[in-house]
Parts: structure tokens; C-alpha cells; sequence
């Protein structure tokens, strides 16, 4: 049952990654690498109970606490880059 | 009893997985930027949540139970949080929401595109 | 791609990815610091940095022929070099008969530290971490007098420039309640090394992370305003410091350098003590030269704005 | 079965190879920064694979297992990361302080800037002023 999870996780991981590569737009690949942080949350977790040591999940907390640190910190510098070059033109 | 926790955590494990599978496809074959995100913020809210609650039904009371439960917490809190500063951005920076007209997509308000 | 803000994003799922492999190979306090550090810490640095630079590659001449051939050449050597190594996973490898089995027999009655990653990082090899840290020392030194900025100009226009997220104010509660939370999981990750996954590195890491979030979200001045340039400088110091002064105490008491068996009169007590002030000293030193370069990094940006306008 | 056994050296050498052709192709210095991580995650992805034990766990102990994977890779790559990320650090502020003093990051007009500094002072070493540069320029063109 948790391979059955994992799997799905999985795929959606690869979906993630597919958008991340194609974005037209660069919010598309901010959405995607979010997106892709978050099933790697729970990717983990599941792992953790496949593999009958669920005692890891310290990791999975890391994860979720970095992913919206790094998702904040591209969203601050992208405002700040999109802002000058508006200014630019 | 043991057989019956089981099988609710299976179920919740399933939903979680279909949900976590139909945010991957709306990820994948929306046409814009707001519609994906849509699709991606709200079913990973649920899924993962649903997900997680699973496990938690796997894991009985104890240490693992609450590390599962700060999870559940930061995800909750990061998700949304992330998923809404991300659309505020979007919405700021210029990028308009499609618009559904005739049978093809057009970006909102009529304004001439300028995405970057 | 010439985007380099898609490079860095692609960037950090490529280090999510190594991440979750490294916790396939059973090594979760590896995993643990490249979640932390290569997702985290390094995206953080090459976004601040990229704000300093230009955003888009240049097209430049490019010659991929020669560079094609040169790395075909060296993959092709080293592919053929791996066909003498020992199959993958295989229990009976050379790497697995010298000291390894020692450290994982001996290691609970010696050290009395469940995670052997932790007893093998700060007491069998502590030496080397000793060395490792004192790296991280001199590039946090490199780093800061490469971006040293005279004080005059500081004083004067860090208070006139707001802090770049100051509309959001949804992000900003929201990170008000989960920076206790990131520093609260920092301590825990800190202390509860010798169990679990996790120690010094790791713990110093995250820390600054959650100091970096504050900085981001609250303006440089704020959180200069609780780190003041000269206690992080002195706590920089103040880690290694810690972690030599164990060494140099234990030589006082009868021991070699590092030797933690006499610090307490039971061998294993004097172990635990060693570990968990190494491991303090390791953590504060970590976090100290990450939150630095991380401000050196943004003042720079924030000195930019000022002088352009 | 004897050479698929390797696949993990394999995929470590192709993913070196990938970090070394972009340290060598890409001229961008923070591209050539990127590649340069990904050259590091190759070693440590090769000291990591040395250490498993298939049917083994991660080196915790606990009285359920008992087989543990090779705790000594681990140490090593633990603090090569972060000396890892501390060098990468050094390398960007070298990169800033390259942009603050010739206006560009990509390797070969900072070379060319060079150049023409070393070209300007061998002039002026002979007597020669910035016209008198400025006019031979055209007089190549």
C-alpha cells in the first residue's frame, strides 16, 4: 500500500519536473519546484514506513521548512529582478 | 481492530495518492499559469494532508505520530501560504489569468500580453 | 538555458533529488545535510548573488566540439577504471573490511552514542571535523573581506532602505509563527544528534535558515538589530574556539588531544560531554558564518539599490 | 550480471561528466559555479553507493537490525558538503567582486578587458598615449 503511494508520488514528482523544464513562464517553474518539494515531503515519509524505519522524518520536517524558505527567497529576488527591468523598458 | 485502522489508512492513503495524481495532471496539461496553480496548490493541500493522515494511522501513538503531525502542520501553513505570495507575485508582475471565449483562451481584461 | 534564475530553480530540485537518493543509500545524515544545505543554503546564495549579476547568459561563442571530446575521452577512462570495483550494494567490498566494522561493534560500548555517523564525525574522526570546521571558518573570513564594506555608508542609508517584502503581510505572519518552530526543530536537531539523524552541521544550517527567512521577510536592519555584526564575527571564533578548547581540556586532564574519556570519571559520560560540546561548537559556528555571509550578500544588494537611486 | 552490477559508477561518471562539461564549455561564471556543484554531488553520490550493504539500514543502531550500512562514507561526505557549500560561497562572492570590477561575468570579455588593460600599459610603457592606442584600433579595423 505505501509503494502504491510512493509510486503515485512519484509520478507526480516527474509531471513536476516535466513543468519545470517546460514553463513558459518563470512562476510556472517556481509552481513546479514547490510543487516538486512538497511530494518530496511526502515521498519520504512514505519511504520511511516502506522501509519499516519510520524514525526519519526529521528529514521530511527539513524539507518542508526549506522548501518554503527557498520558495520566498526566489518569489524576493524575482520581484526585485521583474521591478527593474520594468524599469529599464 | 488492527485489520480496520489498516484499512482506513489504506483508504486514506489511496484518496491522498488519486488527489496527489489529478494535481500532477492539471499541473502538467492547463493552459495557464493561474489555472495551474490552481489545480497544483489545492489537491496538494489535500492529498498531502490526506496522505499524511494515513500514515499516521500507520504509525500508532508515539514520537513518529507527532513528527508526522509538525509535518501536517508546516505543510498546512507553508502550502498555502507559498501557493498564495506565488499568485500574488504572478498577478503583480503582469501575467493576466485566460479567459475562455469562443471556443479559445484569451487573456483577461482585453489588454495586450506582456508576459516576460 | 540562458535564464539563470531557471538554472538555479532546476538547480535546487536537482539537489531535492540527490537528497532523496542519498536517504535511498541508508545515508539519512547526508540526506539530512543536503536537504538542508544544497536545497537550501546554496539556492539562497546563488539567488542573492544573481541579484548582483546579470540575470541572462550571454550568447557567447561556443566551442562545445573540443570540451565534447575531452569529456567523452575522460568518461570512457573512468568507465573502464570502474570495471575492476566491487558491484554495487555487495556486502564483502574492501571498503567494508578495515575500520567500518569496528566503529559499528565497538561504538555503543566505547562512545554509548546510538548513530554511529555521530561518534565516528565527533569523537573516532574528530580531528577531522576539527579541521572541516576550521574551513568553514577561514571561508566565512574569505568571504567577508571580499565583500567588505567600509562602516560609513552603513549607518547612514541602512535605514532608509525598507525592507523588500514589507506589503506581504499574509507571508509575514505566517513566517512570524514558524520561526520559533525552525528554531525550535534547529535545537532539537542539535541536541538529539546522538539518536537520530542529525548533529552540529545540520543544526547550524537550519538555524540559518530561519534567520535568513527573518532577514528576507523583515529587512537586513531588523535582524542585524538581534545579530550584531561583531557578535556574529565573535561567535564565529567562539565555535571553533569551543571545539579546540575540548581538545586542548582534555590534554590538561591526562588524555591525548580530543581524547574525551577523561573529561568524566566514567569513560562513556566523559564521551557524551565531548560529543554534545563538539557538536555545540560545530553548530555555532555553522550558523554563524552562513548568517554572516548571508547579510555580506544582501548588503551588498541593498548598498547597489541605494547608490542607484 | 557481472558488469550491470556497476550501474552506480556509471551513472557517477555520467553525471561528472556532465558537471565537467559545463565548467569547461559555459563561459557564464556562475553557470560554470553550478557545474561545479554538480561535479561534487557525483563524488559524493560515489562515496555514498561505496558505503551501501544491500538488505542493510541506515547506521543507527537499535535492537531491530542487524546489519547497518558503512558509517565512515557518510562522515566523510557530511562535512564535504558543507566545506562544499562553504567553498561555493567563497566562489560567489569572487563572482560579485568580478562583476563590480569589470562589469560583466562571462569569462571571455573579462579576458578581453584584460587584455586590452596589458596592451594599453605596454604602450604606455613605450611612450605611446590612449590616442595614440585608440587610433591604431581603428587602423586594424
Amino acid at each position: 500500500m505505501f509503494a502504491i503511494t510512493a509510486i503515485a508520488v512519484l509520478i507526480v514528482m516527474a509531471v513536476a519536473l516535466a513543468r519545470a523544464f517546460l514553463g513558459p513562464t518563470l512562476y510556472d517553474r517556481i509552481l513546479a519546484v514547490n510543487n516538486f518539494g512538497t511530494k518530496t515531503v511526502l515521498l519520504i515519509a512514505t519511504i520511511g514506513f516502506l522501509r519499516g524505519r519510520p524514525d526519519f522524518l526529521d528529514i521530511a520536517i527539513v524539507y518542508a521548512l526549506i522548501n518554503f524558505i527557498s520558495i520566498i527567497a526566489v518569489l524576493r529576488f524575482f520581484e526585485y529582478a521583474g521591478k527593474q527591468t520594468t524599469k529599464e523598458e | 481492530m488492527e485489520l480496520v485502522i489498516d484499512i482506513i489508512s489504506w483508504l486514506f492513503l489511496i484518496v491522498g495518492s488519486f488527489f496527489c495524481l489529478t494535481g500532477g495532471l492539471g499541473l502538467l496539461r492547463f493552459p495557464d499559469f493561474f489555472s495551474r496553480i490552481h489545480a497544483a496548490s489545492l489537491t496538494d493541500t489535500l492529498g498531502a494532508s490526506l496522505i499524511l493522515i494515513g500514515l499516521m494511522f500507520q504509525a500508532g501513538w508515539g514520537l513518529v505520530m507527532a513528527k508526522l503531525l509538525l509535518i501536517l502542520l508546516f505543510s498546512l501553513l507553508a502550502g498555502t501560504t507559498a501557493s498564495h505570495a506565488m499568485a500574488k507575485a504572478a498577478l503583480k508582475s503582469g501575467l493576466k489569468p485566460l479567459e475562455f471565449k469562443k471556443g479559445v483562451y484569451k487573456e483577461l481584461s482585453g489588454e495586450t500580453s506582456s508576459k516576460p | 538555458m540562458r535564464d539563470l534564475f531557471a538554472v538555479v530553480m532546476l538547480g535546487g530540485i536537482y539537489s531535492l533529488l540527490s537528497a532523496s537518493l542519498f536517504l535511498d543509500l541508508d545515508a539519512v545524515d547526508v540526506a539530512f545535510t543536503e536537504a538542508s544545505v544544497g536545497a537550501g543554503i546554496s539556492t539562497l546564495l546563488l539567488l542573492a548573488s544573481l541579484k548582483l549579476v546579470s540575470r541572462y547568459e550571454r550568447r557567447t561563442r561556443y566551442k562545445p566540439a573540443l570540451a565534447l571530446g575531452v569529456i567523452v575521452v575522460t568518461g570512457a577512462l573512468l568507465i573502464y577504471g570502474t570495471l575492476d570495483m566491487p558491484h554495487f550494494g555487495s556486502a564483502d567490498a574492501p571498503a567494508h573490511q578495515h575500520v567500518a566494522p569496528r566503529y559499528l561493534e565497538d561504538s555503543m560500548e566505547e562512545v554509548g552514542v546510538p548513530n554511529v555517523v555521530t561518534s565516528v564525525l565527533a569523537s573516532y574522526r574528530g580531528y577531522d571535523t576539527l579541521g572541516e570546521t576550521l574551513v568553514i571558518f577561514t571561508a566565512g573570513i574569505g568571504v567577508l573581506s571580499l565583500l567588505l564594506v567600509s562602516q560609513v555608508t552603513k549607518d547612514e542609508s541602512i535605514k532608509k532602505v525598507p525592507a523588500d517584502m514589507q506589503q506581504q503581510i499574509i507571508l509575514r505572519v505566517v513566517a512570524k509563527m514558524m520561526l520559533p518552530l525552525i528554531l525550535l526543530f534547529a535545537l532539537y536537531v542539535q541536541f538529539h544528534g546522538d539518536y537520530g539523524p542529525g548533529g552540529g552541521f545540520q543544526a547550524g544550517v537550519i538555524f540559518a535558515a530561519g534567520v535568513i527567512l527573518y532577514t528576507m521577510l523583515f529587512g537586513l536592519s531588523n535582524a542585524q538589530r538581534v545579530f550584531k555584526r561583531e557578535i556574529l564575527e565573535l561567535l564565529t571564533a567562539f565555535g571553533v574556539l569551543i571545539y579546540a578548547g575540548v581538545g586542548v581540556v582534555c590534554m590538561l586532564l591526562g588524555g591525548n588531544f580530543l581524547d574525551y574519556n577523561v573529561l568524566r570519571h566514567d569513560p562513556v559520560h566523559g564521551q557524551h560531554l565531548g560529543i554534545l560540546l563538539v557538536e555545540l561548537g560545530v553548530g555555532i559556528t555553522v550558523a554563524a558564518v552562513m548568517i554572516t555571509i548571508f547579510f555580506k550578500f544582501t548588503w551588498r544588494t541593498v548598498k547597489h539599490k541605494y547608490i542607484k537611486e | 550480471m557481472n558488469i550491470i552490477g556497476l550501474y552506480n559508477y556509471w551513472i557517477v561518471v555520467v553525471l561528472m561528466m556532465i558537471g565537467f562539461y559545463i565548467v569547461i564549455a559555459h563561459e557564464n561564471l556562475i553557470k560554470k559555479l553550478v557545474g561545479l556543484t554538480i561535479f561534487q554531488t557525483s563524488v559524493f553520490f560515489l562515496y555514498i553507493s561505496l558505503g551501501k550493504v544491500s538488505g542493510a539500514t541506515a547506521p543507527i543502531l537499535s535492537e531491530k537490525w542487524q546489519l547497518y550500512s558503512n558509517p565512515l562514507p557518510h562522515v566523510l561526505i557530511l562535512t564535504a558538503i558543507v566545506v562544499g557549500i562553504a567553498t561555493t560561497a567563497l566562489g560567489l562572492a569572487l563572482v560579485v567582486r568580478i562583476q563590480e570590477a569589470y562589469g560583466s561575468i562571462e569569462e571571455h570579455e573579462i579576458q578581453e578587458q584584460d587584455a586590452q588593460d596589458q596592451l594599453e600599459c605596454q604602450l604606455e610603457a613605450y611612450g605611446f598615449k590612449k590616442k595614440h592606442v585608440l587610433s591604431i584600433q581603428n587602423l586594424e579595423e
